[in-house]
């Protein structure tokens, strides 16, 4: 275990990577969370297909196979990305694709009433999610939100594969500096575990936040 | 093409492929770079009016595909020069030779010497690292691709070894050396050099379109041996200089 | 004024030579097979209140609702203050009414449904300020102004940052309604706005609309089964079944003298269940 | 970059063998995590409380971290405790056992959803523990568990891969090795993704079918 | 036999010379600090049949829990047959009952819930069969023949091979009696059997339940708010309050001569709400 606490800050800097990349991937994957989620209930065929396509194939393929092929067939075509961005792009676009069925779940299981109320207040098709039903959707994507968070978490292991000095990564130079097996790995589990706690938490608490000073469950009627 | 240098000049900096392998390359507490193969580099391009290398770990496999891609300006650590390999990239002057080791369980229990060895006895497996010049070296001698199981980094190739998944672990000779050394395992045991291949000669890889680049790298670096400085670079690390001297590029891949 | 309109209204002679706000002709409605508006043709003058009774599944609900565009029609033509609803002239040719011209339309027409329908991520100021702020483009400082004007008409001025899962069903519904008429509406439609209500809760409602009904000159249409609060409300009844108007006339002549035996028959069992 | 049919060509008999280990690897580790997952709901749900906790936070710490990482360990360390795996089993062990976390919380949902009167209604007619089990908890929990299990059945095939890690030579590594010593990376991946949308896409289609038809009896 | 025993059951001289079935002896049951079961003595003889009613809250449906061995009590003794139920002898020490001697006890007793709770994936014939091949080990077709017999004892012999939710609740609330019946117990509790039910359903349930009571000699224990009922089912009535006994006696003494004020006050809404 010394030789592995000597090797702390090479964990930490690893454990620092694996919190930035799952942060910037959960904003990508957030933004395209919404953006797919809201085109799955776009009025035009062709908009709801092109987010079809798209859900298909970022949940329909392996994480590790669009990682493999962000890094290395893309720079083929020209177009290169540095690591750290294939592993942002490949795990923000992966978890973007389960997000977006969770943006649309939400979203429909507003009443439709909250739809109509909007339409008789003459609001705008804008307005009318910006205002009323996002807002009250909120609240029922969070638990969701979470669980994807831990996803997404476990997720950017896989991009040590394609040589991004994560924490899994840092563990495997680990071995090849020291020779040792089982305490790198007990150590990164460990890490992983905290991180993933202390991101549970963090969505609980923002689940509290958001649900406080307002019912989402509406009383309408008797 | 010629301009890469320039680049590099202007950045302040240059990046650099490195395998995760002791002792071509050597990874400090603190993330240092170290090692025989990056602190060549580094004694070149300090020549080269480069101060800096930022060092990028990256598999054996992946190295060809990153200088390919441009993703590294430049691979060290051990990348032999290969004919194969020669196709896709062009290398240096050879930077660092060695020669091959194989890991097998103490007394050698079926006395493998050579690729040839384990060729002839289908049952035994061997592990070596994915695109490495050891598995070519094997499959060229006749070993079954299914005899091989490629490991995803060194240490998992001696664990294989001392689990008896695998009955020989195949690797450059000092890469092997230092892992046994730090797996400090009675039950293991040193073949080196492996008989029937060549010494296996590294030298710093670069994208194809870069041969001013290199050629330039080479000056250095052949003023780097003529010094001598290029002795007290490698020697601590267990190279030795006078193979590295003997040898040249050509004699691996004539007109690369 | 409000003496005037009202006058005008039940004067059925007088009817013919004002614009009508509202225009039915011929208007018919069907859901897949089922027509549930039959070759529909009604009128209304501005200022008029209008009650809707009729047995369940006659369409009353589907004529507020296509007035507030949440349903189009089958056939037919409807006219607000002249102008058709769901149809629009564009090179010449009479096109289906664009969600453009429908946003026009609904800018003068208000709903009140019966499951009131509030926001309950906006407090009761919030849900009645934000429509001002979105559709009219009034300042935060003006809505907030008439929000606060018009919780004090419904008799709310206490709860006004209360969510609506803070407040009783009545008091939800009277947000509801303040929240209409903040938009100040021509036409407000009711939709049974006290069925979803406990007993004890509905008084409160019908007398705010009560009120309205007196003070001011929107025309309003409502749909209802408590014919005693029609009775007090409107200026004429319109009795529906299977979307057609079986009769219409002022309260008097409904309640006390229907022509229709039909009509006598669905309001003997309400009559009978209200004395 | 250059498509080239020839490299294509020469990949696809090495995919297609991978493509077995993958299939293979998928329902043996689905077996595993459904087995593995209902004894884990049963545990969960324990009326002793050390057991429920213990069961409890041991399945949150796998659930919480890498099934990459977790390979690893069942690889490379276990046989250091004398726990000797193959490269496939100790894969679908990982497989089966990070995916039994999930499996789990299924099952668990479904076992709650048979209302609390049947439980009763058993006890009520004298059956035991087993037989309230094994006659009226599980008949009438287990269908509606279905769609869920078969959607996590596609998560699993496409969670293969990282077997790469420890050896396995399923579909991905297939393509893996030849690009490492071919040099080609684009033929192998392209087709490797295509392989994952044929098999993962009618199945996922396959799982709505059977979730609305669930659906629909219910 | 029939007439004997309800003779007997009625005479309450007779009662201290028979063996009680069901003896409560200073039971009391709390849930954490709600004390539902206070003290309370019961005792039941062989045949009779009990109808246990009382305001909401008051504890009846805990006792044939505790009967049911679903709740264990918080203290005090239960006989059945005059042996312990929630306690047993073991080396000579008395302890908890355990499943064992819980299952053994368990099999004299038959339930009725409010809910029903048949097994919703089996017929009405398999619900009957499949607890006698289960806890009486029984032959399939000797189940079979018992489930026939009991479905028409309960009228529903045309409904045997439907599952419960192509029932009515009244059916299956039939189906449920005749599961209870096929296990021939000594005890038959029924908890408010028909207050899930449609009024209109209520009374074919009840009819069954009068039938019962004439020509089987099982004691009954049931749980009802239906007075009518109670006053032609019972040989005793106990009436309930706060997990006590206020009053018991006769049904004619009970509904016509309560000597309680609160027997009187919780009576009165009842038997104007019936008649
Ligand atoms: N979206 C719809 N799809 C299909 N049928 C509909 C739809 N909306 C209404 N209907 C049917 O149209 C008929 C008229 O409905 P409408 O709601 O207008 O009746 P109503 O007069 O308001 O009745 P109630 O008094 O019960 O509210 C009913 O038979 C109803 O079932
Ligand atoms: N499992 C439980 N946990 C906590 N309290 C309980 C539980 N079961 C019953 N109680 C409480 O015990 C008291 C008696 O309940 P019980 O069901 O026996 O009353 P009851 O006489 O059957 O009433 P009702 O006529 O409403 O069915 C009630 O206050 C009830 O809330
Ligand atoms: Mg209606
Ligand atoms: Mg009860």
């Amino acid at each position: 275990m010394d030789a592995v606490l000597e090797y702390a800050p090479l964990l930490w800097r690893g454990t620092v990577t694996t919190v930035e990349l799952t942060l910037a991937s959960a904003a990508l994957a957030l933004v395209i969370s919404f953006v797919v989620g809201l085109a799955r209930l776009s009025p035009y065929r062709a908009v709801r297909w092109l987010a079809i396509v798209y859900l298909e194939f970022f949940r329909g393929t392996s994480a590790l196979v669009q990682l493999f092929f962000m890094y290395f067939v893309l720079p083929l075509w020209g177009i290169f990305l540095p690591p750290i961005l294939a592993g942002i792009i490949a795990c923000g676009c992966n978890l973007g694709s389960y997000g977006s069925e969770v943006v649309r779940g939400a979203l429909q299981s507003v009443a439709k009433q909250q739809h109509e109320a909007a339409i008789a207040l003459n609001y705008t098709t804008y307005q009318r999610y910006r205002y009323v039903l996002i807002p009250q959707a909120i609240p029922m994507m969070l638990p969701s939100f979470g669980n994807l968070l831990i996803e997404l978490l476990k997720l950017t292991a896989v991009t040590s594969l394609i040589t991004i000095n994560d924490l899994t990564y840092m563990s495997q130079i680990i071995r090849a500096q020291t020779a040792l097996t089982l305490e790198p790995f007990l150590a990164i589990l460990v890490i992983y575990f905290l991180i993933s706690t202390v991101l549970i938490g963090g969505m609980k608490w923002i689940e509290r936040r958001t649900s406080k000073g307002r019912n989402t469950i509406v009383r309408q009627g008797a | 093409g010629a301009g890469t240098l320039d680049e590099i000049r202007e950045r302040g900096y240059a990046i650099v492929a490195v395998a995760n392998e002791p002792p071509y390359s050597d990874i400090k507490p603190d993330g240092f770079v170290t090692g025989a193969a990056p602190d060549v580099a580094r004694a070149v391009m300090k020549k080269l009016g480069v101060p800096e290398l930022r060092s990028q770990l990256v598999p054996y496999g992946s190295m060809i595909p990153a200088l390919q891609a441009r993703r590294v300006d430049m691979a060290t650590s051990g990348l032999y020069i290969k004919p194969k390999r020669c196709e896709s990239i062009i290398y240096s002057e050879p930077d660092l030779c060695g020669a091959e080791a194989f890991a097998v369980a103490a007394g050698n229990p079926h006395n493998l010497k050579t690729y040839e060895d384990i060729a002839a006895n289908p049952e035994l497996f061997m592990t070596t690292c994915a695109g490495c010049a050891e598995e070519a070296y094997a499959l060229e001698r006749g070993v079954k691709p299914e005899q091989i199981k490629v490991f995803t980094d060194p240490p998992s190739g001696i664990k294989m070894l001392q689990q008896g998944r695998v009955q020989v672990f195949a690797l450059s000779g000092l890469g092997t050396q230092d892992l046994l050394k730090k797996t400090n395992d009675p039950n293991l045991e040193l073949v080196m050099p492996v008989k029937g291949v060549p010494m296996g000669c590294a030298g710093a890889a670069f994208n194809s379109a870069d041969d001013d680049f290199r050629d330039m790298y080479d000056k250095a670096l052949k003023e780097l041996k003529e010094s001598g400085e290029f002795a007290s670079i490698v020697a601590p690390y267990g190279f030795s200089a006078e193979a590295t001297l003997a040898v040249k590029r050509d004699d691996f891949c004539p007109g690369n | 004024m409000f003496a005037g309109t009202r006058a005008q209204a039940v004067n059925a002679d007088l009817r013919g030579q004002m614009q009508n706000i509202i225009e039915f002709q011929d208007v018919s409605k069907s859901f897949g097979s089922l027509q549930v508006l039959d070759d529909l043709n009604m009128h209304v003058v501005p200022g008029e209140k209008l009650a809707l009774i009729g047995p369940s599944g006659s369409g009353k609900t589907t004529i507020l609702r296509i007035l507030m565009t949440l349903e189009d029609i089958s056939a037919g033509e409807i006219l607000l203050d002249g102008e058709p609803l769901w149809h629009e002239m564009r090179g010449g040719k009479r096109v289906r009414a664009s969600e453009h011209h429908l946003r026009k339309m609904r800018d003068g027409v208000g709903m009140v449904f019966q499951q009131f329908n509030l926001f309950p991520h906006l407090t009761a100021t919030e849900n009645i300020e934000q429509p001002q702020v979105l559709t009219h483009r009034k300042s935060k400082a003006a809505a907030r102004e008439k929000a606060a004007e018009m919780l004090s008409v419904v008799g709310l001025v206490d709860k006004r940052d209360h969510y609506p899962h803070q407040l009783s069903g009545g008091q939800q519904q009277r947000v509801a309604i303040a929240r209409a008429l903040a938009m100040d509406p021509k036409i407000m439609l009711f939709d049974e706005v006290t069925s979803a209500l406990d007993p004890e809760l509905v008084e409160e409602v019908l007398n705010v609309l009560r009120k309205l009904a007196e003070e001011t000159d929107t025309t309003m249409l409502t749909v209802t089964h408590e014919m005693n609060f029609a009775r007090d409300f409107a200026d004429r009844v319109l009795f529906f079944e299977k979307g057609k108007i079986v009769e219409a006339g002022s309260p008097e002549d409904i309640f006390t003298n229907p022509k229709e035996e039909r009509t006598r028959s669905f309001l003997r069992k309400f009559l009978t269940g209200i004395n | 970059m250059e498509w080239s049919w020839s490299v294509a060509y020469d990949v696809m008999p090495r995919l297609a063998a991978g493509l077995i280990v993958t299939v293979q690897a998928t329902l043996v580790g689905a077996l595993v995590a459904y087995v593995l997952g209902l004894a884990l709901a049963i545990l969960k749900m324990s009326p002793y409380r050390l057991v429920a906790w213990s069961s409890y936070w041991s399945s949150e710490f796998v659930r919480r971290t890498p099934l990459l990482v977790q390979l690893y360990f069942l690889f490379y360390v276990l046989p250091d405790l004398g726990i000797f795996l193959e490269p496939f089993a100790a894969g679908v062990i990982g497989l089966g056992l990070h995916f039994s976390t999930y499996t789990s919380e299924v099952f668990r949902a479904g076992i709650e959803n048979v209302p609390k009167g049947q439980w009763e209604a058993a006890r009520s007619l004298n059956y035991s523990t087993i037989q309230t089990w094994r006659h009226v908890v599980l008949p009438q929990a287990i269908p509606p568990m279905i769609p869920p299990l078969a959607n996590y059945l596609i998560t699993m095939f496409k969670e293969t891969p990282l077997l790469a890690a420890i050896t396995v030579v399923e579909l991905f590594n297939a393509a893996n090795i030849y690009s490492n010593s071919h040099y080609k990376y684009l033929e192998p991946m392209t087709l490797v993704g295509t392989f994952f949308l044929l098999v993962s896409i009618p199945a996922a289609a396959l799982a709505i079918r059977l979730e609305n038809a669930f659906r629909r009896k219910a």
